[in-house]
């Protein structure tokens, strides 16, 4: 206790004088791109006060493509296999927020089946990113045995994947009018397999890594998130409701499909990393409990794409929209921008890493050990390629 | 550190400043030399393949597919595929996907600081042809002008199963001796260096990072 | 003189020998590990083929004479260590140069290894390294203390600083070895040996997904292979080093080899289920918990087994 | 006060000049307010009416009508509600006051439009740091005159055997032959 007040007085010292990296006092190091500690591509300036750091750069734009430039050259059906290459781990968010936006605005309505298909492909998306997620988060302070056991179950969740998309990585499945197809016989029984698994698996995550006095020791107390920084920061979804606000999309904007199914908006109280690998891991057991609602009640035949205009001379009406859906990081969200020709005006993603991992992540690493800086990072959960798109 | 091969002259470090200049050699890398007798360089390149030490450096999306290759399903580990952090223990660069202009600094860095003989594995189809990404202004269409490659494991995104296959066609190659893109750097550097000093405007490190 | 070439010829029969052992034992462990993964893991000979390929690789860097020393000064510290620990008790092959205060030689070469080593990774101006130098450093004399509080203890109850008589003095029977006679020294021993042995928690100096290796960073081709064969000699030393003091020994190879990978065993379980903890986290645990029991062994000692 | 969207334009309408205003879902305001007014006019927003979230902010360019128009996404949680505010700027005269005062994370967003669109915010934390692109010393990428094809066949070259086909044509050559004007 005594030694946390001192390092706090400390750092507040720190922070306070102006950093002279000529006085020797200091050292700067950087982490990443090429680093095994960094999520993605990214890069840390980090100036380092003996094990602290007093100062953090973030450095992004090592995966810019260009993305909204490209789409503006691009039909609307052209753009509809590139937009999943925005975010390697959970392209589902971005097709069907792309779909969802063209067809608002192009006045298309999907089919009921295609509505309950969606959601059961966004729900696993949500599953398979969060065991990767997991898994980042055991590796990052030193627990490899989690990260493989969590990347492996996510390899069962893509074979689900695989059999309803026939793709392990970029499905291309949501379309804007629907989906590209139904599901394959027998697919329900595979998946509550897999399902029960993934839940034997979080039991064994929560002795292993929860309830482990090293895990405490580290994660609790690191990167605390305080109330009064989420609005002015933007921050949002688990990072927001491990600070206790309970704001779901989901719950309070429901799309798709989930206002008919049943589950609950998991908070935390703590809001650091230990309380928001908490809010993830609870909110994994949650999302089971949705796809199998979803399983259950989910029609098994009737259309599953709408009426499409000839997609070869598309034009979709003047107009502009945003639509936002709740993707493992938070509020995802498409505007789009039309005038009545045959392409884009302007297309923005808005991505919920483009603050956490740049202002949250330069303002709370401050202060902090440089052994956490990984977890850290890892804990605020955050994809460089919707940053920079 | 000491050159051998002086015919070409010190390198130019033009980027750096004359104040920097004094900080960073300006020594040409000298090409591998293989052992004189050709059952011990044979041996070598036996053991070479079946020790592939792995620097991963995830620029693209292909990086996510190299988990899987780790962990239990696909397991690399079996064929002496093992990652490692630093750059200058690994042997094997792999590249995960397309590379924008500041990546590829980066990158060029990276794989001039591991020491020979050394092998780039390129993922997916972005390196080959720029991919989806043809027409972008900041990503790079063709890798070859501005890193040796020797091996391309092509498809958006490569199974991991297709990356296990590129592992083992790798291993094949090294034990031919036919993996010589670590020479061909050397022996073209003038060409590498012209290549990638056209597309990245700020070039300001030494002309090869020791 | 015949004397001397006769020791000089057996020992160098036991450094092959160890040098092996801790090869393999090294890729069993990380097979271990990777069972516990769910994977299949390394070939058993892989470490033999890292280290040929890494030996076959060039060297363009050099950061100094002293970056040359790190690794060198790390292998002398390993076998010097073995040099001194009986392997084999009454085996006149296997027993090395013994004499009446080996174990403090023996305890002097751990030490060094690292502080070389620690010379050499801060000489190659790589901040990593550095950073991985202080931690290392910091958390060695952390559990330093438990373990040379246990070794006291052990002293005091054998009454020698032969390491050869301590194991003498633990024959006859299970009953007899330290492990039973004094437990709370073998505990505070065994805590020390989780971080000597560089695995989880307490493998913060090396953390990848901090420091990318921590001191060997700028560590490439036959420095690397050097400091892989290190690594194979040290663990065996050590393990034979705790057999000897702590296992009452062995009489035999297969005894040999049975005690040291149960030893090796307990750090393993132990790392493939802990995160690590952080260098000031790590320090504070060596000098509680540990350096209490180590404490209390002394005190056993003096009460119960001599008072 | 009320919580009605439109109860709350009504309001402010008679302090500001707001036009162009367009519900286009239940959940989705447009309007436009003019330059001078607009961080006045999102600050009363933020403060007075709880729209306190900044989900993003935008520029889309009207290269034809010679303006940026910038797009503020603000979001009220209480009422689960977004108004879009649109600002209107001058194509040559590109300067905005910014907004990074009310929240932390428009100073990124702010950088990012000065490096792609070189629209200036005198004033936001590292405005002129390099964002995305590096040694960047053509035109700002994002603008519409930007072409990014070409700039992207003269630096990177393709490579040769790649085939390039206009969707429509080719899907014209496969689905209708007879009908091609070939002969």
């Amino acid at each position: 206790m005594i030694y946390a007040k001192r390092r706090k007085r400390m750092s507040t010292q720190e922070h306070n004088a102006p950093i002279d990296l000529e006085s020797g006092k200091y050292v700067k190091i950087w982490q990443g791109p090429q680093h095994p500690g960094i999520t993605g591509n990214m890069a840390l300036e980090l100036v380092l006060n003996g094990d602290e750091v007093v100062d953090c750069k973030t450095h992004v734009g090592y995966l810019h493509r260009g993305f909204e430039k490209l789409m503006e050259r691009r039909t609307f059906i052209q753009n509809f296999p590139i937009v999943c290459r925005i975010a390697v781990p959970e392209p589902t968010f971005n097709e069907y927020l792309y779909a969802a936006a063209v067809e608002e605005l192009a006045g298309i309505e999907s089919p009921q089946r295609a509505q309950w298909l969606r959601t059961l492909n966004l729900e696993l998306m949500r599953l398979a990113s969060y065991l990767m997620w997991l898994g980042g988060i055991g590796a990052s302070f030193g627990q490899a045995t989690i990260y493989q056991w969590t990347v492996t179950h996510r390899d069962y969740v893509l074979d689900l994947f695989e059999e309803m998309t026939g793709a392990r990585v970029y499905h291309m499945y949501i379309v804007p009018g629907g989906v590209r197809a139904g599901l394959p016989e027998g697919f329900e029984d595979r998946a509550r397999a897999v399902l029960d698994g993934v839940e034997r698996l979080l039991n064994e995550i929560e002795k292993v890594l929860f309830k482990n006095v090293v895990f405490k020791a580290r994660a609790k107390g690191l990167g605390i998130i305080s109330k009064e920084m989420v609005d002015p920061y933007g921050i949002v979804g688990p990072n927001a409701r491990a600070a206790g606000f309970t704001r779901d999309l989901r719950r309070d904007e429901p799309y798709l499909v989930y206002d008919q199914l049943d589950f609950d908006v998991v908070t935390g109280t703590e809001s650091d990393a230990y309380a928001r690998a908490k809010v993830r891991h609870q909110e994994m057991r949650e999302g089971i409990r949705m796809m199998r609602q979803i399983l259950e009640q989910m029609p098994t035949d009737g259309p599953f794409q709408a009426k499409m205009p000839n997609v070869l001379h598309w034009e979709v009406p003047a107009g502009e929209t945003y639509v936002k859906a709740e993707c493992t990081r938070g509020e995802y969200g498409y505007y789009l921008v039309t005038d009545g020709s045959q392409y884009l005006r302007r297309v923005h993603v808005r991505g919920p890493s483009y603050t956490h991992a740049i202002a949250v992540m330069e303002k709370l690493a401050v202060g902090t050990n440089i052994a956490d800086i990984a977890g850290l990072m890892v804990s605020l959960h955050t994809y460089p390629p919707e940053i920079e798109r | 550190m000491t050159t051998k091969d002086q015919s070409l002259g010190p390198l130019a470090n033009d980027g750096l400043s004359p104040e920097e200049r004094d900080l960073f050699s300006d020594a040409r890398p000298v090409p591998y030399q293989p052992y004189p007798i050709e059952v011990v360089e044979k041996f070598v390149n036996w053991v070479r393949a079946n020790s592939l030490f792995m620097l991963a450096f995830g620029t693209g999306c292909g990086a996510v597919e190299l988990n899987p290759l780790m962990t239990a399903r696909y397991d690399a580990y079996r064929f002496g595929f093992q990652p490692r952090p630093t750059p200058r223990q690994a042997s094997v660069f792999m590249i995960g996907g397309y590379a924008s202009v500041k990546t590829l600094k980066r990158i060029i860095r990276s794989y001039e600081q591991m020491q020979g003989p050394k092998f780039v594995v390129a993922l997916g189809i972005c390196p080959v042809n720029g991919g989806m990404y043809w027409d972008s202004y900041n990503t790079v269409n063709q890798f070859d002008l501005y890193i040796p490659v020797d091996l391309y494991i092509t498809g958006c995104m490569p199974r991991p199963e297709v990356l296990l296959a590129g592992v083992l066609e790798l291993k094949k190659k090294i034990k031919e001796g036919r993996a010589d893109g670590h020479n061909r750097y050397i022996e073209n550097l003038d060409w590498y260096k012209a290549n990638q000093k056209r597309i990245i405007k700020n070039w300001d490190m030494p002309d090869y990072s020791w | 003189m015949e004397f001397w070439a006769v020791k000089i010829g057996y020992f160098l029969i036991t450094l092959g020998m160890v040098t092996v052992y801790g090869l393999l034992l090294g890729a069993i462990i990380a097979r271990t590990m990777a069972r516990v993964q769910g994977r299949i893991g390394i070939p058993y000979w892989q470490p033999f083929l890292d280290i040929i390929k890494n030996l076959g690789k060039r060297t363009a860097v050099s950061h100094g004479v002293m970056f040359y020393m790190g690794p060198v000064f790390r292998i002398a510290g390993g076998i010097g260590t073995l040099a001194f620990v009986p392997v084999i008790y009454g085996s006149e092959m296997f027993s090395n140069f013994h004499f009446a205060g080996d174990l403090l030689l023996a305890m002097y070469f751990i030490f060094f290894g690292q502080l070389g080593m620690a010379l050499g990774a801060g000489e190659s101006g790589h901040p990593f390294s550095a950073i991985g130098v202080a931690r290392g450093l910091g958390q060695m004399t952390a559990f330093e203390l438990p373990f040379v509080l246990a070794i006291i203890a052990v002293v005091i109850q054998y009454d020698t600083l032969s390491i050869t008589e301590i194991v003498a003095a633990q024959q006859g029977g299970v009953s007899n070895w330290t492990l039973f006679t004094n437990p709370l020294a073998v505990a505070a021993a065994m805590l020390a040996f989780l971080g000597m042995s560089g695995y989880p928690p307490f493998d913060v100096f090396t953390a990848p997904n901090e420091i990318p290796i921590g001191p060997p960073t700028e560590y490439h081709s036959s420095f690397l292979a050097l400091m892989a064969t290190n690594r194979a000699i040290f663990a065996s030393a050590k393990l034979i080093l705790f057999m000897d003091l702590f296992f009452g020994g062995a009489t035999g190879l297969i005894e040999m080899i049975i005690k040291t990978w149960a030893i090796y065993m307990v750090a393993v379980v132990v790392g493939a289920s802990f995160p690590r903890f952080r260098v000031d986290q790590s320090i504070r645990f060596f000098l509680r918990v540990p350096t209490l029991i180590g404490i209390a062994s002394i005190a056993f000692v003096q009460i119960f087994l001599l008072g | 006060m009320s919580n009605d969207p439109k109860s709350i334009i009504e309001e402010l309408s008679d302090h500001y000049q707001i036009s162009e205003i367009k519900e286009q879902k239940a959940d989705l305001l447009l309007l436009k307010i003019p330059k001078e007014d607009a961080v006045q006019f999102i600050r009363e927003l933020r403060d007075g009416q709880n729209y306190t979230h900044l989900a993003f902010m935008t520029v889309i360019d009207y290269i034809e009508s010679g303006i940026f128009t910038l797009t503020y996404m603000l979001h009220n949680y209480a009422a689960h509600h977004n108004i879009a505010v649109h600002v209107d700027i001058d194509r040559e005269q590109t300067e905005m006051e910014s907004i990074h005062e009310l929240w932390v994370h428009a100073a990124t967003y702010q950088r990012e439009l000065r490096e792609m669109y070189g629209i200036r915010f005198p004033g936001s934390p590292r405005l002129d740091d390099d964002f995305c692109l590096e040694g960047w010393d053509e035109i700002p990428p994002m603008r519409r005159e930007f072409d990014t094809v070409s700039y992207s066949r003269e630096r990177f070259f393709d490579r040769e055997g790649r085939i390039t086909t206009d969707p429509r044509e080719h899907m014209k050559q496969i689905m209708y032959p007879i009908h091609t004007d070939n002969d």
